[in-house]
């Protein structure tokens, strides 16, 4: 059968990544995969899908942000439950972390397949640009804020920093963790404590963080990667990105520790969350479709594709047993990070897409309004936190 | 002073496009260094050729052209049945008033104003209600619905400027509704029928949230692959790439404006002045 | 037998009574003509017997047949339009043909009525041409030319004229009459210009306000007026009015007082207040004027010629007074002239009720 | 002679209730759409946002939440204070934009043709083609600062997209680039159809042409003025892809407008209901603009 | 001193001459009325002596001031268009103060001048309204009064009464004759009805293709046709034609020899192809037709009673043939007419050439 497959990875790195996936299913299998990409991030491609599953006209599979997204799906009846294809292919044994699959479970059973893992809390640092300034590359927060003001006066910006909103609330998260430590952000992301959020270790917080809005005040790039390539050509100091920065450094031909340095968890708590993406498989009326679904399912999982898929697409496999000789410094530090433990959950398990975007409407706000206070910020942060669902 | 003046405006207008043909004939590297007015120093149609053939859309590679069929294919049905009902309701409602047909005008055109982002879901259930959802067909019924305010109006306008007594004249010679729609009515509309088709063409060739909402990638119009080719969000931007896919998806439309100017104003006039 | 009847029409539109309570006969072969003012409802009425207007009252017959509620074509009347309403994408054959073939009538029947209308209004050489490319009067023609292929027993004319120039008209006037006499329809025929009333009809029918006032021969509306509106309205110049008196058997105004014996009253009010109704061509100037019961004599104040003849405005007691002379006579401002009253051709109107005494 | 009652055809004197059925027919999908889609959706829309809908639709009532929520978010107040800059600003200016290139085309120029073509064109883009353009001209990196600032005045500062005070003005820019041409043909065909006795007239009153403008010409266009309105504003409403594509939205929330908020609302932070409440509260505001004056406008008005 | 002169006007549109080589004199005081059928160039003569149109040649003098290359409003001239041209949008008032307004007239004065033409075209109480809620006259009365306020010399009117109906345009046509005989302005006034030009003009105007064909009063040009084509454009109804030929000082046609002895020949060419030109008025019918020279028999074959006279259409040896008759004389399809005819006043006309003999 044809299995439309959904999904937003249209770049030339994600796209190559698709067609790992293509391939083998083409090649593994009857099926043919039909792809049906949309470019721009879930707020394009969310609508279509829902729109598809509501319609009764749903694809093959889907990309979703696993977590909480797809509760209510579920919930309708409209996914389609492959516990017996984890339950065949052993996925509770081979997925690390195990938070992977349990976001993909509802009920005991399991509806997506965790396709790679990406995390958050990196900062990106230019040598170049500290070379000129005069000043040592930092290792940590403390030493990036203080180089900050030799850098300005060399000409240059300190944070590069792009506009758009999931840029600038990932930023906050990741500082979070670095700054009020990973029992403050627990509290306040699993348990929703708004009483830690208003208090003290957050308040450090949203004061680093007025410091880095004034320090990526001259940065007026849009998209992610513009402010990446700020680094890459040393005109920034440095940025905090996901791990899919990396990809940029490689296409310029930088090297890790030579040209740029990874800093994990912003060289302060050295962990990491465990985002990622993952499959949802619509439920269909074919028996046929069905089957071919399951067969896409486990072959996503697979050794095999799980490394061809994660070396193009530059994130982490979700299976513990695979060796990636083939990477590079920064994804080994993860690896690393990953194979220690030292792991937390990514905001998409944890939070509503409504909570998630009331975090990025503030921080937007909050990022490029520099009247706003760190005071006033704080106090609507926790107001969020205190009303999640 | 008049030329003057003009002159200036018409270059206002201009710049835009000028920005986008310089820019879809320079290389990439020529773009990073240079700013958006200066001429291409290397003239490339390379940007054009990838555009066209070679982008990528997920693992499909070839281009717009993957969507240039399928956007044909929405266009002439919707464009001909949402004019075709348009006409008609503006028809009925200047020479076959009947009790309330007002009332429906009036929340017609208050339908104008409603984001339709809202009705997504609705009609999504409609669709699927009535079995129309995913096909080409529902597409085309979006497409005819949310035409139908405006060209209701234009319509409307239009055959109330008509002469009534032409319209009595073909009752007594015993033509019925459709008998004096279709011989009298259609033959003497031309200029607003250009309208109609200058506006949905233009609406529906550069919609994109209905065609990739309500059809499936077989159908997929070719701004689904634009969109692709110019929000991919990662990786480097080819402006130059975006430009020309720009400028490929605009030509139809383009084209049809140059082509018809003439009636265009003729016909607005017919239209759009009576209010 | 009556080729049209109208009982007790009522049309309103909305809230506005426009037609009220209006009964109508009209004999086979009659040419009716609806005169009235501007917004009288003539328009309306016709198209009540068109059927195209919905009716909220009454019933309409056309050759004793209740055609209340059929469609206009099935009534078998045929409407020319003031504005002629020709199809202009169409050839006037294509105009001539196209309620005919709506009737399904058979190709070679069509291609015959269409000769022969063609010959009647000859036109033989247009039928090719569209609408665009004729000249008023051929496009009132071909107007007429579709009622006329539909062979209809009644035909319908809503100031098919007025949009014609004044040499033009009186041209199409005299084809409309002949066509009336060589067909011998039922015609009726909406105007408000009095000539044409005058010169085509074999009845008029005044209306005013959505009620015929008057119905009877040019020859009675001109001479027997039913009441003071009609009188004014017809007659061209129009019908001179004095107000004064009537005291023992005289007319009375200013200081002035006019026999009228001779006029035939109706009624035996002989006094009250009236008013006297004098046609310009009553008042005789010159030779003839001596030989008339009343003579007067009155100063020109203003004159209009017209050719043939010249109108002449004057005060008669403080009151405003048009005459008509012949052309030849030569008179300047100032003149005086003297003049004779016909009061036996005289209308006399009570001033309250405005009919005749 | 009362030929009423022994006439065999006595009942067709009752009025057949198939008169115009024909018409109905006809009629139908526009009074499906009308009450179907844009009543019965807008009923639809109202009704959840009552409710706590996330991803689907759910009948699942809150009460006013969603409007208490929706009222003390800032992003959505921006939205609607944007909205209005825009609005009243796109208005004002396409109209007057519109009318002056009219009046200036309508004065017997030469190359007329060539003119309207080059102001109409950029009609037939799309807004998503519109904003980047525009995005990009606008650019201080590489649009029309870098230009001024090559020719020699280093301090020139133009980056209305990255000043939070002006990006709606720079949206103002395309968003009027995009839509006047079309304004300008409505009222090129309004000035058409002014009689000529009148222009000769002022001129033997002594009228200076734009005084004839204002006071004499605008006035008689109030159909066409009409027309023009409905679709600005309809436009105005609705403006979304347009920021999407120049500014998403920035810099900050600078940019944000309603629309823009209900689609986020809907389909990223899958709030549906919230959406659905701020739509219902765009819905209101047209709604009390509008109904009086299309009440007004098409219901009393005869034909002709 | 003349009032407004013209001389070697030419007006070309591109290619197209419309006006060539017109020269024109009008007297102070004069109404002189511009007749000519439509196309002819009447409007656009109209327009290029107010200013309205940029002449290709010759010039324009207004009260002995070279007006030619001036403004509009610089010129002294008031105009009254067909279509009214009122500002719909202001109130009569302010239609009247507009103009006056804008050349900074002081505000007492305009007041005082308001009041004036209100006075003379009596519309005092409608000065609040607009001209949506004004009659066809009352709108042509606020159109002229716009030009009244301004104070001009030289009134131009362009058919101001032809969107109107007959009888109010018979009223109007009166209504401006009194305005000015109590003006006292030179009124240039474009029509194409030849009975507005009779009755209003000092001296008529007629063109034809840009050019003038005759220019004087309205009797020379009703009594004294300068060609053909003017007798048959003034009258109404119109001149009959008979062609025939001169003979032996006889007029022959079909076998019918009409005597011509007392036809005034203007020239000395007494035979060729001729026609003859006869008013409706100038046959005589009944008593009088016996004392004429000539007198045949018509048979009456369609005739138009039109109240006061009668049209009645014969044929004249083979050549249709229109008389006029008093309305009370009776007649039926058929009846033989004993007619006289005034060979005296009829006119002769060259047949190539259209001049009169
Ligand atoms: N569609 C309509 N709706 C409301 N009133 C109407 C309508 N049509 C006509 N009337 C009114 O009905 C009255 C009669 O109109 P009608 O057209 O019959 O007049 P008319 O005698 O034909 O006048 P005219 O000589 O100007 O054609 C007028 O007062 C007019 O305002
Ligand atoms: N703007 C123009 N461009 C070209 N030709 C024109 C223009 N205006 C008038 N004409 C031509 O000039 C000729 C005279 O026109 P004009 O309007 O003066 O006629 P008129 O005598 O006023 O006719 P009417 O009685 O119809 O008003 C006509 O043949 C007309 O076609
Ligand atoms: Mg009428
Ligand atoms: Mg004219």
């Amino acid at each position: 059968v044809d299995l439309e497959v959904t999904h937003w990875w249209t770049s030339g790195g994600e796209a190559a990544a698709v067609a790992e996936f293509a391939k083998a299913f083409d090649e593994n299998t009857s099926h043919k995969w039909v792809d049906g990409a949309i470019a721009g991030s879930g707020g394009t491609a969310r609508p279509i899908i829902i729109s598809r599953i509501l319609g009764g006209k749903p694809m093959g599979a889907t990309q979703l942000n696993h977590g909480r997204q797809a509760e209510e799906l579920i919930e309708e009846g409209l996914l389609l439950d492959i516990t017996d294809v984890a339950m065949a292919d052993g996925w509770k044994d081979v997925v690390n972390p195990s938070s992977l699959l349990d976001s993909c479970t509802l009920d005991g059973k399991i509806y997506c397949v965790p396709v790679n893992i990406h995390s958050w809390e990196w900062i990106w640092l230019s040598h170049q640009a500290y070379e000129d300034a005069g000043v040592a590359v930092p290792s940590n927060w403390e030493e990036f804020v203080a180089a900050a003001p030799a850098l300005e006066k060399a000409g240059k910006i300190p944070l590069a920093m792009g506009q758009q909103a999931w840029q600038r609330s990932g930023a906050f998260g990741v500082m979070s963790i670095a700054i009020a430590g990973i029992d403050a952000w627990k509290a306040v992301n699993i348990d929703k404590d708004a009483a830690v959020a208003a208090g003290p270790e957050y308040k450090k917080v949203f004061d680093a963080a007025v410091n880095a809005r004034a320090m990526a005040a001259n940065s007026k790039v849009q998209d992610w990667n513009q402010a990446t390539n700020m680094v890459i050509t040393g005109q920034a100091g440095g940025q905090i990105m996901g791990d899919w920065a990396q990809g940029e450094f490689q296409v310029a031909g930088q090297v890790a520790g030579e040209d740029y340095t990874c800093l994990p968890g912003l060289g302060a708590n050295e962990v990491i969350s465990t985002g990622g993406d993952a499959f949802y498989f619509p439920k269909q009326d074919d028996p046929e479709v069905t089957k071919a679904q399951k067969e896409l399912a486990s072959l996503m999982m697979s050794q095999a594709v799980q490394v061809a898929f994660n070396l193009k697409k530059g994130s982490l496999p979700v299976r513990g047993d695979i060796e990636l000789d083939t990477a590079n410094d920064c994804m080994k530090k993860g690896l690393k990070i990953l194979a220690d433990g030292n792991v937390l959950p990514s905001g998409d398990m944890l939070l509503s897409a409504d909570t998630q975007g009331q975090l990025e409407d503030l921080m937007v706000e909050f990022w490029s309004d520099t009247s706003y206070s760190a005071e006033d910020a704080q106090k609507r942060y926790a107001a969020i936190i205190g009303s999640a669902d | 002073m008049l030329y003057g003046v003009l002159i200036v405006m018409a270059l206002y207008y201009l710049l835009p496009l000028y920005v986008m043909v310089v820019t879809s004939m320079k290389g990439m590297p020529e773009i990073r260094i240079g700013n958006v007015f200066a001429p291409p120093v290397e003239i490339t149609f390379q940007p054009w050729v990838k555009a066209w053939s070679e982008a990528c859309t997920g693992i499909n590679c070839d281009g717009l052209s993957r969507g240039f069929g399928n956007s044909i294919q929405i266009l002439i049905p919707s464009v001909f049945l949402s004019i075709l009902i348009a006409s008609v309701n503006g028809y009925a409602l200047s020479n076959w008033k009947f009790k309330g047909s007002e009332v429906f005008f009036t929340i017609l055109v208050i339908g104008a104003f409603i984001p339709y982002q809202v009705m997504l879901y609705p009609i999504v259930i409609i669709l699927r209600e009535l079995g129309l959802y995913g096909s080409l067909w529902g597409l085309v019924l979006v497409h005819s619905v949310f035409g139908m305010p405006i060209l209701t109006l234009l319509f409307r306008n239009y055959f109330s400027s008509v002469p009534e007594e032409l319209f009595k004249a073909a009752r007594v010679d015993g033509a019925g509704f459709w008998g004096i729609y279709f011989k009298i009515m259609l033959p003497m509309a031309l200029p607003i029928f250009v309208v109609a088709i200058i506006l949905q063409v233009t609406g529906i060739w550069n919609d994109f949230l209905f065609g990739v909402i309500f059809t499936e990638p077989s159908l997929y119009p070719m701004t689904v692959q634009l969109n692709n080719i110019v929000n991919s969000v990662q990786g480097v931007k080819e402006y130059n790439v975006n430009m020309a896919a720009t400028l490929l998806t605009g030509l139809l439309p383009l084209v049809i404006y140059l082509v018809s100017g003439k009636l265009f104003v003729r016909g607005i006039a017919a239209g759009a002045v009576k209010g | 037998m009556s080729s049209v009847s109208i009982r007790n029409l009522d049309l309103n539109f909305e809230s506005v009574k426009v037609l009220k309570q209006l009964n109508l006969d009209i004999p086979e072969g009659e040419f009716l003509v609806l005169l009235g003012a501007s917004g009288c409802g003539k328009s309306t009425l016709l198209n009540c017997i068109a059927g195209l207007l919905d009716i909220s009252g009454g019933q309409i017959f056309i050759n004793d047949r209740n055609v209340t509620w059929l469609e206009p074509s099935e009534r078998g009347i045929g409407m020319v339009f003031q504005s002629y309403a020709l199809y202009p994408q169409m050839s006037v054959e294509g105009n001539l043909s196209f309620g005919l073939k709506n009737a399904k009538v058979p190709k070679d029947e069509i291609a015959k009525r269409i000769e022969r209308a063609a010959d009647i209004l000859q036109m033989k050489d247009l039928l090719k041409r569209k609408p665009g490319a004729l000249s008023g009067g051929q496009r009132q023609r071909v107007a007429i030319g579709r009622a006329l292929v539909r062979d209809v027993d009644v035909f319908l004319f809503d100031e098919p004229l007025s949009n014609l120039d004044a040499k033009l008209r009186a041209d199409l006037r005299v084809e409309i009459k002949r066509l009336h006499n060589q067909l011998g329809n039922t015609m009726i025929y909406v105007t408000h210009d009095q000539v044409e009333a005058m010169t085509l009809a074999d009845r008029i029918a005044i209306m005013r306000g959505g009620l015929i006032q008057q119905l009877g021969t040019p020859d009675e509306i001109y001479n027997h007026p039913a009441n003071k509106y009609v009188a004014d309205f017809i007659g061209s110049p129009s019908m001179n009015f004095i107000d004064g008196k009537l005291e023992d058997g005289q007319f009375c105004f200013a200081d002035i007082k006019v026999p009228t014996d001779v006029y035939p009253y109706t009624t035996d009010a002989r006094s009250g207040d009236v008013c006297l109704g004098i046609r310009p061509e009553h008042v005789i100037v010159g030779e003839g004027a001596e030989k008339l019961p009343y003579q007067t004599e009155l100063e020109v104040e203003l004159f209009e010629p017209m050719g043939s003849d010249t109108q002449i405005w004057t005060k008669w007691g403080g009151q405003s007074f048009r005459i008509r002379v012949d052309g030849q006579l030569k008179v300047a401002n100032g003149d005086k002239l003297k003049v004779g009253i016909k009061i036996e051709r005289c209308s006399m109107f009570d001033i309250k009720t405005e009919l005749p005494m | 002679m009362d030929r009423s009652k022994n006439s065999p055809e006595s009942e067709s004197a009752r009025r057949p209730w198939l008169k115009n059925i024909n018409a109905k027919i006809a009629a139908l999908p526009m009074i499906i759409t009308a009450l179907g889609i844009f009543v019965g959706c807008s009923i639809w829309t109202i009704v959840h946002s009552f409710t706590n809908s996330r991803l689907l639709p759910k009948m699942d009532f809150v009460g006013l939440d969603q409007y208490e929520r929706l009222w003390s978010t800032r992003r959505w107040l921006v939205s609607i204070e944007n909205l209005a800059i825009y609005g009243i600003c796109s208005l004002i200016l396409s109209l007057l934009i519109g009318f002056t290139l009219a009046t200036l085309l309508d004065r017997k120029i030469r190359f007329e043709g060539v003119f309207r073509s080059i102001f109409l064109y950029p009609f037939a883009l799309s807004f998503i083609v519109t904003g980047l353009v525009w995005q990009w001209i606008l650019n201080p990196e590489f649009g029309v600062q870098k230009i001024v600032r090559a020719m020699g005045f280093e301090n020139f500062v133009f980056d209305p997209l990255y000043d939070p005070q002006l990006a709606i003005y720079g949206i103002l820019i395309a968003g009027i680039w995009q839509g006047s041409g079309l304004i300008m043909v409505i009222m090129l065909a309004g000035l058409r159809g002014i009689d000529e006795d009148i222009w000769k007239a002022t001129r033997v009153d002594g009228i200076p042409t734009w005084k004839t403008y204002i006071v004499v010409i605008i006035p008689m266009m109030r159909g066409v003025f009409v027309t023009a309105l409905v679709l600005i504003a309809s436009g105005i409403v609705k403006v979304y892809d347009l920021v999407v594509a120049q500014t998403s939205g920035g810099p900050g929330i600078a940019t944000e407008v309603p629309a823009k908020y209900v689609y986020d609302k809907m389909f990223a932070a899958q709030n549906l209901a919230q959406g659905f409440a701020a739509s219902t509260m765009m819905l209101v505001t047209v709604a009390i603009i509008l109904v009086p004056w299309a009440y007004l406008e098409f219901k009393g008005k005869k034909r002709g």
